[in-house]
């Protein structure tokens, strides 16, 4: 039946004549260097190869020349950008592992299995690097949720990330989650894995070792997720059509297994190089392995285990099939290898060897049916300098006054409105479906400006959030890019840590259009520049482009996935007010700037002007003095201020305890403006009464402009502006609006 | 004293019930295989929570048939402490090693959170050092934790004294009157949805559940006559 | 030899899931729903000598796994 | 009127608890089981005026809740 399959492919004459090619995305031009590297034309399998490898995706085709503006390098830095994830030292011999990946379009189409296999997929780049999975985090946009299909996606979507995450037994920890109509039609679903290695374990995807067999490990091949014109699809009835679907469905419990059969490989030190199937299956797996190691690869395509029946040599190297990985030993460690598998209940095939001539041959049914130039594979795909443009959008938006908006009166009502905003709102609905606290080392869930994870035997923890503010990034890529690494990093430092460094993902619209590509362009420089001040470098990440609905381009949404090292358990802190009598303290300079923010969105219904400015020295400044308070023991809560600006803030750290607040402040703002202005490099302090004098010095010491705002205390929050009372409601009505926003939307 | 964590494919909470053990009580403890065919050497065997074999069909229904879940049945029979918790709960249930079954959640979401838990009875091996009638904080972690039995079970269970726990406030499955967690007749079998072994460290937000295992101790000691130092 | 195996909740037995159900049918305006009950279909491919062996094996598998006669009901079809 | 529901994994998609089941029956010494396929059976109870309506709304009721068709078939029969 293959066979005959197989000779139903179009011939290479028919796949030059028609342009088949076009359709896996290849361009004319591409197709010509295809047919220079192979000194012929490509077949059916080959061209499909050549496709998924110089796409977007695996080649990075439209986004190299930008990626390379980021720093990527710094003192902790054990590994960069290029393998499955990048690593960074914390001392002791042990090291950070993280990364973040998108699974956009196949959460549009399916949102359970979508999101399920995004997490799958990240958490496989996590360990089949050696580290042991500690912790995963999610950033997630939608559509607004009175859309009934935005409720459907989202409600799907977490229960996906549930369903995976919880049974693998791996916590979700945080996250972040933005609704907005940019996003209608194109949810964004950004999984990131952090893990804990030490320095000896460190694994790479290489195929070392000319004659080396090469193993695959997992479930069965299917004709999962793969897209394009395929033949075999065409080739079938109408009747049977119906019956098939391409949607690759998550088994956690096989992940579970892999995990735990690959770092007991890994442990019995017999491991030459491993790499999971992700993108691109076998494909990309393969050529990849083989090209870090300057070698080839042969593969028997009879031998990799197959679900279906008659599959082409095609369809198993473009399949998708979750939980695969593919490793290379030496060929005396077989048995060994074989043994720790089946004590999971696992098999590993033996489906290729290392070779020495740099070429990718693939052998199925008794001849060789491809034969390409690993290089050409992996490294020779065209990049393309886009062409940029500044967008109208954008010109427009710089003669808009926010700062001239109708004054807002009513500012009890204005806060309770920012605080039943989805985006702002509690996202318990969200979290409490995500087991996040299994491997009990969460000290901080999800609720607080980031999570901390501990490192069992040590006094150490990781501190770890995700950010973007997306609409400052639509309002001024670059600053928003600046803003979105300095906000992780904020946040982190407010939970008692050390910023490390950060993964991103790069989700923007099409870079055929111009003015996406220079929203991602200045979105990377803003990120570049910020990653550099802040001593941050990029150690991974991850580009989806092509996200559009019918309005045209999502928002620009670069997302930070940063990770901190906390150094000591007893610096970890979190952002609710802890005791009565507590001194409060704003720390920062305000200005008016609400362009791009929750009171602009919530009230006015609108997201125009400039976002506000950030000025990176100052933030640095801020958030060096903030860590030495917290690292003195100086603080008792920390809460960056963000979406919502000091009102929401000071209403978000009342939350945690129930404690209410007095405070009474004197800017130099209209009240609405300065309650709720964005103003970036601002941080909430709380102290201890007999502690508050040694925290002002020292912060007045360190250049940190700040003010002794009150005290907590009552059950109310009161803040006075100007002498007089701009804001006064019970803790508990704020809390209803800010609890109930979600699940009164989704009930 | 020696405690057995048995492992299935895809428990998960057995590496935290292990160090529960050993940051509470400091005893020995040991992982068991689900293929182990010996559980003499241990006197308590505790039986974690996770998703064993993904959860499918439904919660611990493929574990049940295990080789070491023979092992187990002898263990109880003798008299061992036995104790479940969560997908350890529902395999003792689906195992008939306890009553009644665990069913979805009514509000159907998976739900982690810590809830309040009332000591329904004090005189079991694992509830020794609580008060009868004290509220403690413990987290939870199911989708499938809804406690089912019929009439004449639920009778049998408060003539017996086998309800353990019960939740306190919200109800956060739809459990039969509140119940968080049961016994066997005898009470050396505890079955619990919420997950002592969480709340083991104020670091983790609560050290309530430190005495499901200072409990056993004594309750082996008690056992083992007074021969035994304290 | 196929087999078909209906696993269904008891008639006394709560089905949050049935009722969950049910409730989103009515939000969606199929106010004529008056219950839902939600089962498993079981689909089983078997060698068996013959009928009568066959049907042993899955009353056995359904008492031993597919169903959990605490709170569900069982039966089978077999096909051909 | 009373409605039979069946929902099944379309054959090309992984059915994850369906292998996971037919590895447990292996384990249990029913080795002579091929293959097993879990999909949901749902009964639907529904006042609809005629057999033509019922099977109408039982059709749109599958499309938009009962069966998630990306990855999903269904078929119903109705009774009486
Ligand atoms: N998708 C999610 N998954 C898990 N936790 C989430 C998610 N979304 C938000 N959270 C948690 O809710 C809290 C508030 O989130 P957010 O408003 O984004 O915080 P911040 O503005 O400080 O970054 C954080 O602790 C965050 O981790
Ligand atoms: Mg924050």
């Amino acid at each position: 039946m293959a066979q005959q399959l197989a000779a139903k492919e179009p011939t290479a004459e028919q796949i030059a004549d028609q342009k088949i090619y076009k359709q896996f995305g290849v361009s004319d031009s591409e197709y010509e260097l295809i047919c220079g590297f192979l000194g012929r034309k490509p077949n059916y399998t080959e061209a499909g190869v050549f496709s998924v490898m110089w796409s977007e995706h695996c080649a990075y085709k439209n986004s190299k020349p930008l990626l390379r503006r980021f720093p990527t390098t710094g003192p902790r830095v054990l590994m960069g950008p290029g393998e499955g994830a990048g690593i960074v030292d914390i001392g002791d011999n042990q090291a950070v592992v993280f990364k973040i990946e998108s699974h956009n379009h196949p959460s549009a189409v399916e949102p359970y299995q979508g999101a399920a296999t995004g997490v799958g997929g990240i958490i496989r780049d996590i360990f089949s690097m050696g580290a042991r999975p500690v912790a995963l985090l999610n950033s997630l946009r939608f559509g607004k949720l009175d859309n009934e299909r935005v409720r459907y996606l989202f409600s799907h979507v977490v229960s996906g990330i549930a369903g995976y995450g919880n049974c693998v037994g791996i916590p979700t920890v945080a996250g972040e989650i933005m609704f907005d109509e940019a996003y209608e039609g194109n949810p964004l679903v950004n999984a990131m894995c952090v893990g804990l290695i030490d320095h000896d374990k460190i694994q790479r995807g290489v195929a070392k070792g000319v004659g080396n067999p090469v193993f695959y490990v997992g479930p069965a091949t299917g004709r999962d997720g793969i897209h394009g014109a395929t033949f075999a699809s065409e080739d079938l009835s109408v009747a049977s059509e119906a019956k098939r679907s391409a949607v690759q469905v998550g088994d956690p419990f096989m992940e579970k297994l892999v995990m735990e059969a690959t770092l007991e490989l890994i442990d019995s030190g017999i491991v030459l190089g491993i790499q999971d199937m992700g993108a691109a299956g076998l494909t990309c797996s393969s050529a990849e392995m083989a090209s870090k190691a300057g070698n080839g690869m042969e593969l028997y395509l009879d031998e990799v285990p197959q679900r279906e029946d008659g599959m082409t040599a095609y369809e198993m190297m473009l399949s998708e099939s979750q939980e695969r990985m593919l490793f290379v030993t030496e060929p005396k460690h077989e048995a060994q290898a074989k043994a720790i598998f089946e004590r999971w209940g696992l098999h590993c095939a033996k489906v290729g060897k290392v070779t020495d001539d740099g070429r990718l041959r693939l052998f199925h049914q008794g001849g060789q049916v491809a034969d390409m130039p690993v290089k050409a594979l992996v490294d020779d795909c065209p990049i393309y300098n886009k062409p940029s443009k500044v967008p109208d959008y954008y010109l427009k938006n710089g003669s808009i006054e926010t700062n001239l908006y109708e004054q807002v009166l009513d500012l009890t009502g204005a806060l309770k409105k920012v605080l039943g905003s989805p985006s702002l709102a509690s996202k318990e609905w969200v979290y409490s479906q995500y087991d996040y606290q299994v491997r009990t080392s969460t000290a901080v869930v999800p609720g607080s400006d980031a999570a901390v994870v501990t490192i069992r035997g040590t006094r150490k923890a990781l501190a770890m959030t995700t950010d973007c503010n997306a609409r400052y990034v639509y309002l001024d890529p670059e600053v928003g890019g600046k803003i979105a690494v300095a906000e992780a990093a904020r946040n982190i430092v407010c939970s008692g840590g050390e910023p490390l460094a950060i993964t991103d993902n790069l989700n923007f619209g099409s870079p055929e259009k111009p003015e996406v590509f220079w929203q991602m362009e200045k979105a990377v420089d803003g990120m570049a520049e910020a990653c550099r001040l802040l001593e941050t470098p990029v150690i991974g990440g991850n580009v989806s482009l092509y996200n559009e609905n019918v309005k045209g381009a999502i928002y620009p949404t670069p997302v930070v996935g940063m990770v901190g090292l906390v150094h000591d358990v007893d610096h970890i802190t979190t952002q609710e007010f802890k005791e009565e009598g507590d001194v409060i303290f704003l720390l920062g300079d305000t200005k008016a700037e609400i362009g791009g923010s929750e009171l602009q969105y919530a009230v006015f219904g609108l997201t125009e002007g400039r976002p506000p400015g950030i000025d990176l020295d100052t933030e640095r400044l801020l958030q060096m003095a903030v860590l030495g308070a917290i690292q003195r023991g100086l603080v008792a809560s920390a809460h960056d201020l963000s979406e919502g600006g000091l009102a929401a803030a000071l209403a978000e750290s009342c939350f945690g305890r129930g404690f209410g607040a007095t405070v009474a402040w004197t800017p130099n703002l209209r009240p609405d403006l300065a309650l709720f202005s964005e103003t970036q490099s601002r941080i909430l302090l709380s102290a201890k009464p007999e502690r508050a004098d040694e925290l002002a010095s020292w912060l007045a010491g360190q250049g940190v402009p700040l003010q002794r705002l009150g005290s907590v205390g009552g059950n109310r929050l009161t803040i006075n502006v100007a002498g007089h009372t701009a804001i006064v409601a019970t803790v508990s009505e704020l809390h209803q609006e800010w609890k109930d926003a979600i699940p009164c939307r989704m009930n | 004293m020696k405690f057995a964590v048995l492992v299935f494919p895809a428990s998960n909470c057995d590496i935290d019930m292990f160090k529960a053990v050993e940051d509470t009580v400091g005893e020995p403890v040991e992982y068991v295989w689900h293929t182990a065919t010996d559980l003499t050497p241990y006197d308590v065997i505790l039986v974690p929570g996770g998703f064993s074999y993904g959860d499918y069909l439904r919660c611990g229904a493929i574990a049940q048939f295990a080789p070491v879940m023979a092992e187990l049945h002898k263990a109880v029979e003798s008299g061992k402490f036995v104790l479940g918790v969560c997908n350890g709960f529902q395999i003792l249930t689906e195992a008939g090693l306890l009553p009644g079954a665990l069913i979805r959640n009514n509000r159907l979401k998976f739900r982690c959170h810590p809830v309040d838990l009332v000591v329904e009875n004090n005189r079991t091996a694992f509830t020794n050092g609580y008060c009868q009638g004290e509220t403690i904080r413990i987290p939870i972690a199911h989708g499938e934790g809804n406690y089912y039995c019929d009439e004449q079970t639920l009778e049998r269970l408060k003539t017996n004294n086998q309800i353990v726990f019960r939740y306190q406030g919200d109800n956060p499955n739809g459990s039969v009157e509140n119940i968080a967690g049961v016994s066997n007749e005898r009470g050396n079998v505890v079955g619990m949805m919420p997950h002592p072994e969480r709340a083991v460290s104020e670091l983790l937000g609560s050290a309530d559940g430190v005495r499901m295992f200072t409990s056993v101790l004594n309750a082996w000691r008690e056992k083992n006559g007074a021969a035994i130092g304290r | 030899m196929k087999a078909k195996v209906y696993v269904t909740i008891k008639q006394n037995v709560l089905d949050p899931q049935g009722n969950a159900v049910q409730g989103a049918l009515h939000s969606l305006g199929f106010g004529e729903v008056a219950k839902v009950r939600i089962g498993k279909f079981i689909e089983v491919e078997l060698n068996a000598a013959d009928r009568a062996q066959a049907e042993q094996q899955l009353k056995a598998m359904c008492e031993k796994l597919l169903a959990n006669t605490v709170v569900e009901d069982y039966r089978f079809e077999l096909e051909g």
